[in-house]
């Protein structure tokens, strides 16, 4: 089933923003939806278009679901989505 | 194996307790504590921020595969969020081990991983009233999904 | 600098307090403890021996030695000598410093340098109530005197 | 004056053992005497000469005033020597 495309149909999945990110979309979460099928491009591609996406980088690392996930993985609904800043523990 | 995030004062000794037993011949154990300057600013504290449940997990793996890697017995790891001020412990790595050299390797290798790989982040704070977040390391996206 | 030889227990946490300062953005704690086996027996204990005043001396030597090799801070190294039960603390070695890389290499290099140089012996109890003085480091005697 | 050697003069020394070593001697210290002149491998000859001395090695580490010192040191009167079994800390 969520292999097969449907015309139309759409998927909603939930960014995150922590940091420096937070600062630039102004916003710790975002609800977006997005075109069954959708890449991790194309959900970056969406929060760059809004208010102060702009300052994202265009390649920004990412985590689906508490994984790092590289920009070609394609979403499902209700995924988590993490935009991870350039990360300073320790 | 024993990997937390936390908001309240991390107790060194406390993880030394949770790590030895009496097959360890050597205990290493590392803090990172708040230093007044850096790059030549005066710091006054910084502010950690944390993806909490990914880092949880991210540190559990880090651990596994270290432990994998090296021959050591228990691993603890902890890492500080929100307010912290200066000397105040924002990490603390606790690994015993049969033998000294795995448990430096091992300990090593943890705080390295932990500073690429773990979905932190820090701002800090001078002592002119600014703030900034701190550069860090861009982790690595697997090679495919 | 705080090196000691002693014969009461050590404290680590006397020695993370002793070390660190509002400079120092890293403390590694070394702790050696005593192994309820060694080589394939099992072990109830040990007792260490010391040329107690020579041992105080050359620890202040190495350190010395390690402080100006290293960009670190404070410096402190306890070992005791006497009876001492599995899970006893035998040595502990703190080391602050601003970066966590120099922590780690004079850590390190601090153990080694005790254990090949400094003239402390142990003498291993068995649990059939055999006792053995253990193989060790022989030092190197000075090139030219 | 501690350079000329005057015939037939004797020095003191203060020998410790420790470890192994104070087990094959049966002693923790010994004083004994030497020629003026004596090196250090005069003194672990001396020593060896003795009942269970033999069981030391012929070239022992060895220390002179707490510092270690090559077996050709030349001994002073009150010079403390310590034979050093391989060291074993930590």
């Amino acid at each position: 089933m969520s292999d097969e495309v449907v015309p139309g149909a759409v998927i909603q999945v939930k960014t995150l923003f922590f940091a420096a990110y937070r600062d630039m979309v102004g916003a710790e979460e975002l609800d977006i939806q997005l075109p069954q099928g959708a890449t991790l491009r194309d959900a970056v591609r969406a929060i760059r278009a809004r208010p102060g996406g702009d300052a994202l980088p265009e390649d920004p690392a990412l985590a689906v679901n508490r994984e790092y996930a590289s920009s070609n993985r394609v979403l499902e609904n209700g995924d988590e989505v993490a935009f991870i800043p350039p990360v300073a523990g320790g | 194996m024993y990997c937390r995030i936390t908001s309240t004062p991390i107790d060194p000794v406390e993880l030394l307790r949770r790590v030895r037993t009496n097959e360890d011949g050597a205990v290493l154990l590392f803090t990172g504590a708040v230093r007044n300057h850096d790059a030549g600013r005066a710091v006054v504290g910084l502010t950690y921020d944390a993806y909490e449940a990914m880092a949880a997990n991210k540190l559990e793996e880090i651990c596994e595969e270290v432990s994998s890697r090296f021959e050591v017995g228990e691993i603890a790891i902890v890492h500080r969020v929100g307010e912290l001020a200066v000397g105040d412990v924002s990490v603390a790595i606790a690994v015993a081990s049969p033998h000294r050299d795995a448990a430096y390797k091992a300990s090593r290798e943890l705080i390295e991983r932990l500073k690429r790989e773990v979905p932190i982040w820090k701002r800090e704070r001078y002592t002119n009233g600014d703030e900034t977040w701190l550069e860090g390391f861009s982790p690595q996206a697997p090679k495919t999904d």
